[in-house]
C-alpha cells in the first residue's frame, strides 16, 4: 500500500517553477532518496509533502486520502509526520525542551519518555548533553539533536533534508546504521533529501533524480548503472560521458562517431546520442592486447587524482576517459604522466541514452 | 436604607480651596446613607455634566452662565451660599501704578499702560470661559476698553488657557497682573511674589451657588438628596463652616456666608 | 531644587507610615491600571497575533491605523468615552460615568493599540522558520503561535510594560471618566494634578516618586515571573 | 453619539478652510513633538546601542530603571522640569519656562526612556551572528552597529513611531511647561483641554481628529521613508 | 615566512574545555585543513582566529605581530582576512547588497567591482543572481554567496567553515576547482574546516586533525599513510585497524597477536598496538597461492557494500578485513557472500602504531 502519493505536482515562486509536474509513489516502510544538485527543489518538495507549503498545483495523497483543506486536519496529518530541516534551527531552551517539544504539544506524559529520549541522545552521540543551550550546539551537534526532536514521536514518515550535511564520516555512519535500523523495522516510512549520492544509495529502496522535475526515478541500481538521460548520467557520477552520432553496424551493434573516435556499442538506438563507459569497464595495458573488446584505443595519462585509496587516471585517447585503478597496480605497472597505455571496453559494456 | 450618592460638579476654583471636604464630611454624617462626590471640572464643563444628567448638582460661581443654564431647563433654581471678593494681583513694583484704584480704573490703566509698554506691563488672563475670565471680560469692557478689539490678541495680554493656580505661577512668572479668585490666590501665597492690590467692591464680588439639576428633564438624578444638601449647606450649621473656612489655614476667612441674604451689591 | 529632596523625603514619609489615604489612593491606581492592562493585554495579544499571522489584504493599513492610534491623546479617549457612557449615551444605562469600572473601560482603549502594535513587532521579531518548524513538529496553528509568544516573550513583555506605564502614568481619561471622586476615583496622577493646581508641588513630587517606586516593584516582579 | 459625528464634520470644516488659528497651533505641535522626538532619537538611539552591546554590570537594573521610567506620569516631568527651569531654578536664567523651547526640553525627557528601551528591545531581536558577520566581513565596531540598527529597522521605525505618539498626544508637560499660551505655547493637546473645560465638546472632538490625521499622515511618510 | 602562528591556545565555555593547547604555524599562500569530527573545536578555532572570539589563553600572531588588544586595530587585521560560516546567515536585502557589505564598509566605490562580482558569480554558478532577495536562496546557494561576499575583498586569508557541506558533487567540484586556482595564484592563505577527509586533503599542502587537541599534523598523504595515533588512523578512515601485542621476529620484524590471527610486520615496536592494513594493499584469491606475502590467511565474504562504483568487501579470517575492488574482478571472480577465499598482504604493507 503506498502511504504517500505526489500526482502533477508544481510549485511556482514569483513566476518562477521551481518544481514541475511531480509524481511519487511512496510504498509503506519504504525508503525514498531525494537527490538532485542544489537549488532543485529538494527542500521546496519536502516542505510541500510536509504540509508546510502549499504547492501551485497537484495532488498530494497521504494514507490514501487526499490532503484536506481544513488546518486542523492537515495538523492531525502533520503529527504522523516528522521533518528534520537543512537549516539548523532550534527553540530557545535546553536540548531537552527541544526534544520534548512535539511530546508537549501532543500533551504527552514526558516522564514516560525518559528512557527514549535517553537512548536516542546516546544512540545519535549526545549523551548528556540534555542541559546544555541547544543554541550553543556545534553545527553537527544541532543536526543531531533535530534529528532527535522528530524522532521522538516516532513519525510514519520521516522527512530528512540533507541530514548529515555538516557531519563527519563516523557521525554519518552512526547516523546511517540509525536510519538502516529505522527501515529494517519497517515501520517508517522515509524520504531523504540529499546531494550525497553515496548515501541516497546506501539508505533508500528507491532513489528519484530531482532537478525541477524527477529525471529519473527507480532501485539506485538501476538509476546508477542505467541513466535514462544526460542529466541523470551526469549526476550519478557516470564519468565519460561523450556525444556522437550513432550507426547501425549489424543487429544490435552500432558505432557512435564522437568526430574524434569510433566506439562499438551494442544498441540499436541511431542518430544523435549519448555514450558513456563507466570507469571501472575500461583495462589498461602497457601494450596493444588482441582481446574479445571491439574498442581498443591508444593514448597517454594525463592526470592522476587520489580519491581515497583508488586513483581516478584521465587518459586522453582523443577522448579523455576516466578509469580507476588500485595504488597497488598501478605501481606494479609502473605507471605515471606521460606514460603510453592502451584502453579496452567491450561493446556491451557501453551504455547509450537519448540527447 | 440604601446607600445613594449625591454627584456634584464644581468648578475647580472651588475644589481648590479645599472647603468642599468639609462640608461633605459634615453633611455625611447627618446623612449617613448619602455618599457625596465631587466631580471638579472647568466651569463649561462642569455645566456641561449637568446638561447630559451626569451629576445631580453643580456648584459654580458664574451668574450669567448660570442663568443659562437654569433657562435652558437644566437647572431648576440657583441657591446662592456664599461670597467673596476677586482679588487683582500683580508684581511688586507695580508698573502700570494700579495701588489704590479700584477695579475698573484698575484694568483701565493696566490697558493703558501694556500698550504703552507691552515689555514691562503685562496681563494673564485664564481664557478660559471659567467664572473668573468671565469676569475679568465683562470688567475689561467695563473699564472702557473694547475686550475684542483692544485687549484680545494685543502682545501685553497674555491667555494661559489653564486654571487660576497655572495661571498665578504664568503670572507670577512674567511679572504680571491677573484677576485671581481669593481662595486660590491665598493658597498661593507662599510660592509667588504677586501682591494684591484690589480686593473689594462690586465688580469685584464673587458669588457662589448650587443649581440642583432638573429631575423633570432627567430622570435618574437624585434631586432628593440634592435639596438636602442645599438644604444643609443652608443650615445654620453648614453657613457656619463656609464662614470659618479658611482662618486656621491662611489666617484669614475665604468665604462670606450667604444664606437667606439678598446677593450683596458691593 | 530644594523642593525634590523635600518632595523625595516626603515620600519616604507618606510610604513608611503608610498615610492611609496616599495607600487607598495607590490600591486603587493599581487596581485599574493593572486591570486595564490585563484587559487591553488579553484582547490585544490575540489580535496582534492575527494580524501578524494572516496574510490579508489592508495589514499594512491596520497597522497604519494602529500605529497612528499611539498618538491617541488621552483627553480625545476620555471624550469619546465620556459620550458613550455618559447618561445620554449608548451605554448610558450601565452607568459607568464617574465610576472605576469607566476608568478600567477608558484606559483599555488607550493601551490597547499599544500593546497590539507591539505584540505585531514583537512577533515579527521571530523567523519565520520557527513557526515552520513547530508545525512540522505537530503543533496546532494555536500551539505555533504559542511557541512563537514564547519566543518573543522579551518583547512581549516589554510591551505590557509599556502598556502598563502608560495606564498608570495617564491623567487625562481618569479625569474626565473617573472626575477624581475622593475616595472613589482618585488615583495618583489624579491627585497629582489636583494637588499641583492647589500649589502643593512637593506633595505632587513625592506622589510621582511613590507611582514610580510601584512601576519599579511591578517591572522587577513581570522580569522575575517571566525569567522562571 | 450625534457629537463625534458632527466633531468629525467640524475637524473636516477646520481642515479645509485652513482656520487660521487651527493651523497655527497644528504647526507648532508638529514642530514641538518631532523636534522633541529627532531630539530624544539622537541621544536615545545611542544610548540603547551602548546599553545593548556592552555587557556591564548592573545592566539588567539599568534596563530596568528605563522601562520604569515608562511610567513617568507628565505631570511629573512637568513639575520637575518646571522647578528646574523656573526663574528661581538651577536653569533660570535660560528663560525657558513657558517658551516653546521649554516644553521640547519636557518632551524630550518624557520620550526619552521610552525609545531608549525600546531601542535596545529592536536590537536584541537581531542575532548576534548578525554581528559577526559584519565584523568578520570587516566592518568596525560602528559600522557593525549600523548593520545590525539596519536589520532592526522595523522595531527602530516602531519606537519612533511610539516615541513621536507619546510626545504629540501628551499633554501634562505641555501645560505646565508651556502654559498654554495662545498664539505662542498653544498646542492641539493643550487646546483641547482648554475647549474641553469650556465645555466646548465637539470642537475638542474635532482637534483630536486632526491630531489623529496628522499623525497618520507622519506615519505614513516614515514608512515611506523605510521602505526605500 | 609565516602568515599566521597560534602557540598554546586553549578556549573553555563554562569551564569546559572545546580546545587545549593549539599550535599552528601557517605559511604564507599555503592551505591548511582543519580536520575532525562535529563538535571537535573547528567552528571555534575558526573564529578565535577570525578575532570574534577570544582564546582563554594563548597566543595569536599574524604577519609577524601579536594580535593588539586595541579593537580598532584587530579591525584592521580582520579586514585582511575573509571567513565563511557554516551556518547560513544573511543581511537583509539583495545577493547583490550581500555581497557589496565588505567593499561598502571599506569605503571602496562598488562600481569598480561590477566586473569582479559578475565574474565571482558565475564562477559560483550564481549568475542573475544578484536582484534576489537573500533570505530564499536555497541551503547550497546561501553557501556559495557565503564564499562570494568573503571572497569580493580579497582577503590575504580565507577561513572557511565547511564551505561544501550543503553542496552536491557538481557544484563542490566547482568550488574546489575555485580553490585550487586561489591556492595556485599562491596569494590566498587558506584554512578549511571539514569533515570531509577527501575534501580535506585535496585541497591542502597540510593537514591538521583536530579533536580539541590537535592530534597530528602534516602533508595530507603523510597523515594518510601514517596515522600516529589510533584517533587519527580511526578517523582518516584507514580501515583494518586491529588492536594486539607485538614481539620482535627478528631486526625491523615483529609478529602481532591480536588474540585470533598473528600477522607479520617490518616494525621495531613491541607490546601493546595498533596495527592497519589498507584495504587496496591486500590481494584476494579464490585458492592459496604461495607468494612472497608473509600475511596470508584464509575466510569468508560477509558484507559486499557498493561505494559509487568501487566494491567494498568485508571478508572474516578471524578478524574481519575490509578490501576493495572493482565491480570488474569481482564479477570475473564470480564472487558472492560466503565465499571462500584467501588474503594475502605484505609485511611491509602493515602499518603500527603505538595504543
Ligand atoms: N521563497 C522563495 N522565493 C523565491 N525563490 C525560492 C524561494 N524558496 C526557494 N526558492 C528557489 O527555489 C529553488 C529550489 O529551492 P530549494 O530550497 O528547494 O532547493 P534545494 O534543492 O533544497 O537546494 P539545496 O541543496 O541548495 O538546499 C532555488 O532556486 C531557490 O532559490
Ligand atoms: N557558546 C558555547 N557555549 C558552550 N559550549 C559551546 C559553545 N560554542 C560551542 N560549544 C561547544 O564547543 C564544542 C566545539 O564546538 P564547535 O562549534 O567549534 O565544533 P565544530 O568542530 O565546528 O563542530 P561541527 O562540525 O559540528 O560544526 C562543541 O561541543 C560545542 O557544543
Ligand atoms: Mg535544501
Ligand atoms: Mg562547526
Amino acid at each position: 500500500m503506498n502511504l504517500l502519493e505526489i500526482q502533477n505536482l508544481s510549485k511556482e515562486y514569483d513566476g518562477k517553477k521551481v518544481l514541475e509536474d511531480i509524481n511519487l509513489y511512496l510504498k509503506k516502510g519504504s525508503t525514498l532518496g531525494l537527490i538532485g544538485p542544489t537549488g532543485c527543489g529538494k527542500t521546496t518538495l519536502l516542505r510541500i509533502i510536509d504540509l508546510i507549503e502549499t504547492p501551485s498545483s497537484g495532488k498530494i495523497i497521504f494514507n490514501g486520502l487526499e490532503i484536506p483543506k481544513n488546518k486542523k486536519d492537515q495538523m492531525d496529518i502533520r503529527r504522523k509526520m516528522g521533518m528534520v530541516y537543512q537549516k539548523p534551527i532550534v527553540f530557545k531552551g535546553t536540548v531537552y525542551d527541544n526534544i520534548c517539544y512535539g511530546l508537549k504539544i501532543r500533551g504527552e506524559n514526558k516522564e514516560e519518555y525518559q528512557d527514549k529520549i535517553k537512548d536516542l541522545l546516546e544512540s545519535l552521540g549526545l549523551e548528556g548533553y540534555e542541559t546544555r543551550d541547544a543554541s550553543t550546539l556545534s553545527g553537527g551537534e544541532t543536526q543531531r539533536m533535530a534529528l532527535a526532536r522528530a524522532l521522538i514521536t516516532a513519525p510514519e514518515l520521516l522527512l530528512l533534508d540533507e541530514p548529515t550535511a555538516n557531519l563527519d564520516p563516523q557521525s554519518t555512519e552512526k547516523i546511517e546504521k540509525f536510519l538502516e535500523q529505522l527501515r529494517e523495522t519497517g515501520k517508517t516510512t522515509v524520504i531523504i533529501a540529499t546531494h550525497n549520492l553515496i548515501q541516497g544509495q546506501h539508505l533508500s529502496d528507491e532513489i528519484a533524480i530531482l532537478n525541477k522535475k524527477i529525471f529519473q526515478i527507480g532501485e539506485p541500481e538501476e538509476v546508477f548503472r542505467k541513466p535514462k538521460n544526460r542529466f541523470v548520467a551526469e549526476f550519478v557520477g557516470v564519468k565519460n560521458v561523450k556525444k556522437g552520432i550513432s550507426s547501425k553496424v549489424e543487429d544490435n551493434l552500432t558505432v557512435i562517431n564522437t568526430g574524434n573516435i569510433k566506439v562499438y556499442a551494442t544498441s540499436t538506438l541511431e542518430g544523435d546520442v549519448y555514450l558513456s563507459i563507466r570507469p571501472e569497464e575500461i583495462t589498461l595495458s602497457r601494450s596493444e592486447v588482441r582481446t574479445s573488446a571491439l574498442n581498443e584505443f591508444n593514448g597517454e595519462i594525463k592526470e592522476i587524482r587520489d580519491s581515497g585509496g583508488i586513483l581516478d587516471l584521465k587518459i586522453d585517447v582523443g577522448e579523455v576517459f576516466s578509469i580507476y585503478m588500485t595504488q597497488k597496480s598501478f605501481a606494479d605497472m609502473e605507471l605515471t604522466i606521460g606514460s603510453n597505455v592502451w584502453l579496452q571496453f567491450k561493446a556491451s559494456a557501453v551504455n547509450i541514452f537519448e540527447v | 436604607g440604601q446607600k445613594q450618592t449625591l454627584k456634584i460638579a464644581t468648578t475647580t476654583s472651588l475644589e481648590d480651596t479645599g472647603l468642599l471636604p468639609v462640608l461633605e464630611a459634615a453633611f455625611e454624617k447627618q446623612n449617613p446613607n448619602i455618599d457625596v462626590q465631587f466631580i471638579a471640572a472647568g466651569t463649561g464643563q462642569a455645566l456641561e455634566y449637568g446638561k447630559k444628567g451626569d451629576v445631580d448638582l453643580v456648584m459654580v460661581h458664574s451668574k450669567t452662565q448660570e442663568e443659562q443654564f437654569i433657562k435652558d431647563g437644566y437647572g431648576t433654581q440657583r441657591y446662592v451660599f456664599a461670597y467673596n471678593y476677586f482679588y487683582i494681583v500683580g508684581p511688586a513694583s507695580d508698573p502700570a501704578q494700579i495701588n489704590g484704584t479700584n477695579a475698573t480704573e484698575a484694568f483701565s490703566k493696566i490697558s493703558a499702560a501694556g500698550a504703552a509698554n507691552p515689555d514691562q506691563v503685562k496681563f494673564v488672563s485664564r481664557g478660559d470661559n471659567s467664572g473668573t475670565n468671565t469676569r475679568e471680560i465683562q470688567l475689561w469692557n467695563k473699564s472702557g476698553a473694547n475686550y475684542n478689539t483692544t485687549v484680545q490678541g494685543q502682545s501685553w495680554y497674555i491667555e494661559s488657557g489653564k486654571g487660576m493656580g497655572d495661571t498665578l505661577n504664568i503670572a507670577n512668572e512674567k511679572s504680571a497682573y491677573t484677576l485671581s479668585d481669593s481662595g486660590t490666590y491665598l493658597a498661593y501665597k507662599g510660592n509667588i511674589t504677586l501682591v494684591p492690590y484690589v480686593t473689594q467692591g462690586k465688580d469685584l464680588l464673587n458669588v457662589y451657588s448650587m443649581i440642583p439639576v432638573n429631575p423633570e428633564k432627567f430622570s435618574n438624578v437624585n434631586y432628593n438628596a440634592s435639596m438636602k444638601w442645599v438644604d444643609f449647606v443652608l443650615s445654620t450649621e453648614g453657613q457656619t463652616i463656609v464662614g470659618n473656612y479658611g482662618k486656621e489655614k491662611y489666617g484669614q476667612q475665604l468665604f462670606i456666608p450667604l444664606a437667606g441674604q439678598p446677593e450683596p451689591t458691593k | 531644587m530644594n523642593e525634590i529632596i523635600n518632595a523625595f523625603f516626603e515620600a519616604i514619609h507618606l510610604l513608611v507610615t503608610l498615610d492611609p489615604e496616599v495607600m487607598e489612593i495607590t490600591l486603587r491606581t493599581l487596581y485599574i491600571s493593572i486591570t486595564s492592562t490585563v484587559i487591553a493585554a488579553l484582547i490585544a495579544v490575540p489580535v496582534g497575533g492575527y494580524i501578524h499571522f494572516r496574510r490579508f489584504r489592508g495589514k499594512r493599513t491596520i497597522i497604519n491605523i494602529i500605529q497612528t492610534l499611539y498618538s491617541m491623546p488621552t483627553v480625545l479617549i476620555g471624550l469619546l468615552v465620556f459620550l458613550l457612557i455618559s447618561n445620554q449615551g449608548p451605554l448610558g444605562n450601565l452607568h459607568l460615568l464617574f465610576t472605576p469600572g469607566g476608568m478600567i473601560m477608558g484606559q483599555t482603549l488607550l493601551v490597547l493599540p499599544i500593546i497590539t502594535g507591539f505584540t505585531i513587532l514583537a512577533l515579527s521579531g521571530v523567523k519565520d522558520e520557527i513557526r515552520d518548524l513547530s508545525l512540522s513538529l505537530g503543533a496546532s496553528e494555536f500551539q505555533s503561535i504559542k511557541t512563537i509568544m514564547h519566543e518573543a516573550k522579551y518583547a512581549l513583555l516589554g510591551a505590557l510594560i509599556l502598556g502598563f506605564g502608560r495606564a498608570i502614568s495617564e491623567v487625562g481619561v481618569a479625569m474626565m471618566i473617573g472626575g477624581n471622586i475622593r475616595g472613589y476615583t482618585r488615583v495618583i496622577t489624579t491627585t497629582m494634578s489636583l494637588e499641583t493646581s492647589k500649589g502643593n508641588v512637593e506633595l505632587s513630587i513625592a506622589l510621582g516618586i511613590i507611582l514610580l517606586i510601584i512601576a519599579l516593584l511591578i517591572n522587577l516582579g513581570l522580569n522575575y515571573v517571566q525569567e522562571k
